[in-house]
């Protein structure tokens, strides 16, 4: 039997030095490559708007309080997220698994919110092509969304064929969730930024 | 090297008894080990190479013998890419030029260098089992060959492969056909390379033997380890231009277009370009190279790291000046963020733009400076035995000063007034990529050839593979550059148009020719490469008295690489330590005997 | 009856009168009547300035005596050359698709012909009798644009099936990417009642079955106009076409760009 | 033949500006000769002495290079040297200080694929109003017809004449794509970017006739884009302007006509 | 990681309510600053900005356990911290070819 066999080290209890274990280190890393992502797109939005001679108000053509509505949802999904996570720390997988689905109820919700405001959009004849400002919202909000679907996929995992691990080895279930929700608290994290230069300034 | 060597070597797998048998496509199609996925990114990566490089040859006939139809290729190619007279059509010529670019940077060197030699020498030198995340490395192999093949099949696609250059700038690239799939192909490599990069710096951080600090690293994983951080946050901003440019393409967004275009004697917006205008093509210049400079170093790092390795085992003395060269490459890698400007001086930049990007590229020519001394000094005082990845270790430093000193006039905005956009650019870029990262990638093939598969490549190969190659690498750019100083400019189709491309025709002849001759040099090579897979010499599994981790593990390592734990005890290149029997003194060795 | 249509072709060819393409081919109903007539400018003449070939030295080489933009030619007694007439709807005859090219033949650094007319599906032929690369880039909305260049003299490219102009489109413009003066305009259509106006201005169709039909007359410079007509068997109908003020009609879809007026161009999108 | 007077090294320099920017590219290379020379004596003769011999083992102890310490720092201290009192000055003066549009020959040059369109003011020395509304075949730069200004100016096509000793001016536009206005001749490139109207001045200093290459891909005729530029007298290039401006509207004949 | 006992447990759950509820505030907040509209361009980017900051420095905090964690995961940050802060100078440094490019227009 090779001593060390296939066992990844430190793929669930934290490493001695860093005090991490892989999976929460790899997706900070993941996740500091997102910022540079969307901090490339803010960039290209201020260079843009600052370049450009006149530039339409947010809240004059959007639509806000739907947008508002749309926050707190995000939020909200947020907070069950950290609620999951919480709960599978005191070994309530039932409670757990009933913060989850919220989470993926809000996060649909949100999803829902966004495509009535954009089917309102192409009613009016605003397409990402109208202008500069369009483009933006929708490639920005779009971009953002596919990351709100992402999230989707990875929770409904977790509450569907996922489960099974908690059975087996709940201390790792413990850690991806606790994964899933970092990711997730980014994907907000993006929105809180989002929201204010597009829908208000 | 092929999978079927695997084959031969897993009957007995002496040890691993535990050997859970996969079914074929698991073990080796589908396989989750650092090693499989090493060795298909690697033969990937090995056959983008020579498809790219006869993209080359076909361009570099057009270039010998203007107008002249192609000899053999010809009747091959379709309507798009040649004249009614079976010549090379300028529209052709630019294909092969932007997908020359592409898969030499994207899908050949940058695969092997970090996919195919990454994967499968970092873990083991680490003495780690496997890379940390097993499932997310045969991830990140499957999307870089998807974006392969997306880039491959945009050739045969109605509006054919992308045209605009590799760099792809903005209101052409947006109106000229191919570019979509081409984008596309480049968001799955971006992907690839993103997963790739986690991959290697969980493992690098994690999953160290016990022993092994940060600076008993082997300099290799050191070159992989700021190569990774690098690809990390450097690719982001180019998917971010890349989906600009895709809404831009599809959806008529004109993130890049600026107000008021006349596309063919047609003002913009029309049915087929509906761009309302209001972008800024710059913009599209500064995310590109934001990227494309770190990733330039992404090219040159792991090639330092690999010829480090190879100078070290073979000069039978540590490194000079280890640690210079350690913080050398770090400063270097921050560097590179910071001066993707100097492509961009002759865009309109105000004297003050220029003179703080030209500062940061004087500053970090100096790093490369470090550690080139450091690689040369290594060699005073040494006892070289020069076998063939020796050979192409050596001929990297020469090449690699002349790659690097010829970034300097390129480097001042006003000598680059001159020389922007010439073949002084491309000779000089080609310095450090042709002579400089393939004669490396050459080099750790052959130094790693033996852990791979258990068998030696042919020494007298080798040799007949090196020398013609490192004439064909000088034959064929150092006339680029001399084409350069005469303001010839990059991409001409047909260069006798111009005064200075006729004055200089006589030098594209002459680079014609050494292309050739160098493609015909890499027969003994690729003859070597499959032949002692199966015939070559067995040898131990320490042949060439090394001292890093991965000689400590058989060859070729089983899943689990490792029969016993490792740990290490002292620095990794201890050669010839006073006072002992043998002139080598492995990281794992016990001190006590 | 292929041998009919090639003498048709040649005879064609010798007559330097206006080309017309109805009695080049048969399929649908063809008739006895004819519509002739001229095409008159009764505005003022055109500010015109010679083309400069100072672009490449061998166009330049290969005129004596400069030449001006074909667009704009108007002879001395106001009659204007280069005009498109076609029965623009009351046909009701299929027509089949004849196999014999319509040929593009660059030369001087000038398409020859400047305008024609052609059946959708006809193959082009293309040829590059200049010492010089030339780049044909067709811009049509209906049809498949096409783009590729002859960089030396003597290449010729034939496109047939999916590449020629399949569908009717009356002028689809044909530039050279290379020479910004060099255009030419295809009219494409799915019956052969059609004709371009030559010297003096004239135009003839020939072979059109009785019935009522709409003629119409399209220029680059100066517009379209449309007038119904009634033709019966035999009969021969005259029409003279005036434009009387320059209508702002170009290739180009003109309307009110506020140009560099930023991201909300106020294009009122076509 | 050897056209242009281009030579092995670098090309004729006719312009005023130009002796500064070969003195720094002969600077740079020769500092990478020296460079290179260096660090090739050290690497010829490691590779001689220091080859596995019986009985010769390599020695582990590290040596003292201090030659190559002050080598790198020698190499910064030039670099910074040749970048701070040659490079910049001459950048600053060549892209910034303009010299007054009165005293120079100011034109427009619009860029297009593949043609470069000179635009000169013509006798009344203002430009006519140019909006892309009329571009067409014969008016490529889409002079509007009803401004006085614009009858009397010039458009030339690949063709620019400049007079010698007087700075000229010259604005770069593109119609569509990012061009690169190069005359190897006059040390002179700059991008030309569409939606972007971006200066550059030089002086001439010698009559000739030289080209005017495109730098950055345009598309698929890049290679075609060629335009001449021809240094003239004061008298030439009067004479050459005169000759130039728009005539009164031609007789068309039945002859002009082809099929 | 468990909790060793349960009123250890009920601080953490309280905290991520209160952090929940001074989100809500905050975006109520932010949205009742732009409809007034009484403020300068700048200067309520300025107020956005920070408002989002706060927000999302308590998400980072809290949500995502920041304040509990090692160096590497703040190494990390750091460096992208940086990088991101020459990534958002990309529209200052650009800033001169910008007003070029207002100024003048089309051809």
């Amino acid at each position: 039997m090779s001593a060390t066999a296939e066992v990844i080290p430190h793929t669930v209890e934290p490493h001695p030095v860093t005090g991490v274990y892989n999976g929460k280190f790899g997706m900070w890393l993941f996740l500091a490559s997102e910022i540079m992502l969307f901090g490339a797109l803010f960039s290209s939005y201020v260079l843009l708007r600052v370049g450009s001679a006149e530039w339409p108000h947010g809240y004059s053509v959007l639509n806000v309080p739907l947008a508002t509505v749309n926050t707190m949802v995000l939020i909200t999904s947020s907070v069950t997220v950290v609620m999951a996570w919480y709960c599978l720390q005191l070994n309530d997988f039932g409670k757990a698994r009933l913060y989850l689905l919220a989470t993926i109820g809000l996060a649909l919700v949100f999803m829902v919110i966004k495509y009535i405001e954009y089917s309102s959009k192409f009613e009016h004849h605003h397409y990402p092509r109208t202008n500069l400002f369009y483009g933006l919202y929708f490639t920005l909000t779009g971009l953002h969304g596919l990351h709100v679907l992402g999230g989707i996929l990875v929770f409904l995992y977790f509450v569907g064929p996922g489960a099974g691990m908690w059975k087996t080895d709940p201390h790792r279930y413990t850690n991806r969730v606790e994964c899933a929700g970092l990711y997730w608290h980014f994907v907000d994290l993006v929105w809180i930024f989002l929201f204010p230069s597009i829908y208000l300034l | 090297m092929s999978a079927a060597t695997h084959g031969s070597h897993a009957g007995h797998d002496h040890g691993a008894a535990h050997g859970h048998d996969l079914p074929f496509w698991r073990k080796y199609v589908f396989s989750v080990d650092h090693k499989v996925i090493g060795v298909q990114y690697t033969i990937t990566a090995l056959v983008f190479l020579l498809f790219g490089f006869s993209l080359m040859m076909i361009m570099r006939y057009q270039l010998a013998y203007p107008g002249r139809p192609l000899p053999i290729v010809g009747s091959w190619l379709g309507p798009g890419l040649v004249n009614a007279d079976r010549s090379l059509s300028p529209d052709g010529y630019n294909v092969f030029g932007a997908m020359h670019g592409t898969i030499m940077v994207f899908l050949a060197v940058v695969p092997l260098v970090v996919g195919g030699f990454g994967n499968y020498v970092v873990p083991l030198q680490i003495g780690a089992p496997d890379m940390a995340f097993p499932r997310l490395n045969a991830a990140s192999y499957w999307s870089y060959l998807s974006g392969g093949l997306v880039m491959f099949a945009s050739f045969f696609m109605k509006g054919g492969a992308a045209q605009s250059g590799w760099t792809s700038y903005a209101p052409l690239a947006v109106i000229s056909p191919g570019q979509t799939v081409w984008l596309l192909g480049m968001v799955l490599l971006i992907t690839s390379s993103l997963l790739g990069s986690v991959n290697f710096i969980v493992t690098i951080v994690q999953l160290r033997a016990p022993g092994l600090s940060f600076f008993r690293l082997p300099f290799f994983v050191w070159a992989q380890f700021v190569t990774a951080f690098l690809l990390l946050l450097a690719f982001p901003p180019l998917e971010a231009a890349a989906i600009l440019q895709l809404m831009d393409r599809i959806a008529g967004t004109s993130f890049f277009m600026p107000t008021g275009l006349v596309v063919s004697g047609q003002i913009l917006p029309t049915e087929a370009l509906p761009h309302t205008g209001g972008g800024s093509p710059l913009l599209w210049q500064h995310l590109f190279w934001f990227l494309a400079h770190p990733e330039v170093y992404v090219l040159i790092l792991p090639a330092m790291g690999i010829v480090a390795e190879v100078v070290a085992n073979n000069t039978r003395k540590p490194l000079w000046g280890y640690r210079s060269m350690v913080y050398a490459i770090i400063f270097l890698g921050f560097m590179s963020f910071i001066v993707w400007a100097h492509h961009m001086f002759m865009t309109g930049m105000g004297t003050k733009l220029s003179l703080f990007f030209a500062t940061t590229t004087m500053i970090i020519s100096i790093p490369s400076v470090v550690v080139l001394t450091a690689l040369i000094l290594s060699l005073w005082g040494a006892a070289m035995r020069f076998n063939s990845q020796f050979l192409f270790a050596l001929a990297f430093l020469p090449m690699f000063a002349i790659g690097g000193l010829t970034g300097l006039p390129l480097g001042l905005p006003a000598s680059d007034i001159h020389l922007h956009d010439t073949y002084y650019v491309i000779g000089h870029f080609h310095y450090v990529v042709a002579p400089g990262t393939i004669f490396a990638i050459f080099a750790g093939v052959y130094h790693w050839y033996p852990k791979v598969t258990g068998r030696k490549m042919s020494e007298l190969l080798g040799r007949v593979h090196f020398w013609p190659s490192l004439i064909c690498m000088n034959v064929i750019f150092l006339p680029m550059l001399f084409q350069g100083l005469q303001g010839l400019s990059r991409r001409t189709y047909d260069p006798l148009v111009y005064d200075a491309g006729q004055a200089v025709q006589g030098w594209h002849f002459v680079s014609s020719w050494g292309a050739w001759i160098l493609a015909i040099a890499q027969i003994p090579f690729i003859i070597n490469f499959f032949w002692s897979a199966v015939a070559g010499k067995k040898v131990s599994d320490n042949p060439w008295d090394a001292t890093t981790l991965e000689w400590a593990a058989p060859s070729p390592p089983p899943h689990g690489n490792f029969l016993k734990s490792v740990s290490v005890y002292r620095d990794p290149y201890v050669y010839s330590p006073p006072g002992r029997p043998s002139d080598f003194w492995p990281q794992n060795q016990p001190p006590e005997d | 009856m292929v041998n009919v249509k090639r003498v048709a072709v040649l005879c064609l060819a010798a007559v330097g009168v206006a080309v017309s393409g109805s009695d080049v081919l048969a399929g649908g109903p063809m008739g006895t009547a004819t519509i002739k007539g001229k095409a008159m400018l009764s505005a003022a003449k055109p500010s015109m300035r010679a083309i400069d070939m100072g672009a490449d030295k061998a166009c330049a080489a290969m005129h004596s005596k400069p030449q001006y933009p074909q667009g704009k030619m108007v002879f001395p007694d106001g009659s204007i050359p280069y005009a498109f007439i076609y029965l623009k709807d009351g046909v009701t005859g299929k027509y089949d698709t004849p196999s014999t090219p319509v040929e593009i033949d660059q030369q001087g650094c000038m398409y020859r012909p400047h305008v024609f007319g052609m059946i959708a599906g006809q193959p082009l032929l293309i040829k590059n009798n200049d010492d010089t690369a030339h780049n044909i880039h067709a811009l049509p909305k209906k049809n498949a644009q096409f783009n590729f260049s002859q960089p030396k003299k003597g290449l010729e490219n034939k496109l047939e099936g999916s590449k020629t102009f399949t569908r009717p489109e009356v002028m689809v413009k044909i530039k050279c990417d290379v020479h910004p003066w060099m255009s030419a305009y295809a009219g494409v259509l799915s019956h052969p009642f059609f004709a371009v106006s030559g010297k003096g201005g004239e135009w003839e169709i020939k072979n059109v079955p009785a019935g009522k039909y709409t003629l119409a007359i399209w220029h680059e410079e100066w517009g379209t106009m449309e007038v119904p007509i009634e033709v019966a068997d035999g009969a021969t109908v005259e029409h003279t076409f005036t434009y009387s003020k320059a209508a702002a009609q170009r290739d180009v879809n003109v309307r009110e760009v506020t140009v560099g007026s930023g991201p909300i161009a106020r294009a009122s999108n076509p | 033949m050897m056209a242009g007077g281009y030579s092995l090294w670098l090309p004729v320099d006719v312009s005023k500006h130009g002796f500064e920017i070969d003195r720094l590219i002969y600077a740079l290379h020769i500092l990478m000769a020296v460079l290179f020379v260096g660090w090739g004596i050290v690497f010829a003769y490691c590779l001689v002495r220091f080859r596995q011999r019986p009985g010769h083992r390599a020695d582990a102890v590290v040596i003292k290079a201090k030659a190559s310490k002050y080598a790198e720092i020698g190499v910064a201290v030039f670099e910074a040297v040749l970048l701070l009192a040659f490079a910049v000055p001459v950048l600053a003066r060549v892209k910034n200080q303009f010299p007054s549009e009165a005293e120079s020959e100011v034109v427009r040059v619009v860029a297009e694929q593949f043609a470069w369109n000179g635009h000169y003011a013509g006798a009344d020395g203002v430009f006519g109003r140019t909006d892309p509304k009329f571009i067409a075949p014969d008016n490529l730069i889409g002079l509007d017809p009803n401004d006085p200004h614009g009858t009397d100016d010039i458009i030339t096509v690949n063709e620019l004449h400049v007079p010698v000793n007087k700075p000229v001016i010259v604005r770069l536009s593109s119609k569509d794509v990012i061009h690169s206005f190069a005359v190897p001749a006059l040390r002179v490139k700059q991008d030309v970017i569409p939606g972007m109207t971006i200066p550059i001045w030089f002086e001439a200093a010698r009559l000739g006739e030289f080209d005017i290459q495109c730098a950055q891909l345009c598309g698929n005729n890049h290679f075609k884009m060629r335009g001449r530029i021809h240094i003239d007298t004061d008298a030439a290039f009067a004479e050459w302007k005169k000759s130039k401006a728009p005539g009164e509207a031609p007789k068309v004949s039945e002859e002009d006509f082809q099929l | 990681m468990s909790f060793a006992h349960p009123d250890e447990a009920r601080k953490h759950r309280n905290a991520y309510l209160k952090v929940f509820a001074a989100l809500a505030v905050l975006t109520v907040v932010t949205v009742a600053v732009a409809e007034m509209k009484f403020l300068s361009m700048p200067m309520a980017i300025a107020v956005a900005m920070v408002v989002a900051g706060t927000k999302a420095s308590l998400v980072a905090a809290y949500f995502m356990h920041l304040i509990s964690e090692r160096k590497a995961i703040y190494a990390t940050l750091i460096l992208c911290g940086v990088l991101f802060v020459a990534l958002l100078l990309l529209p200052v440094v650009t800033q001169g070819e910008v007003d070029a490019w207002r100024r003048t227009h089309v051809p």
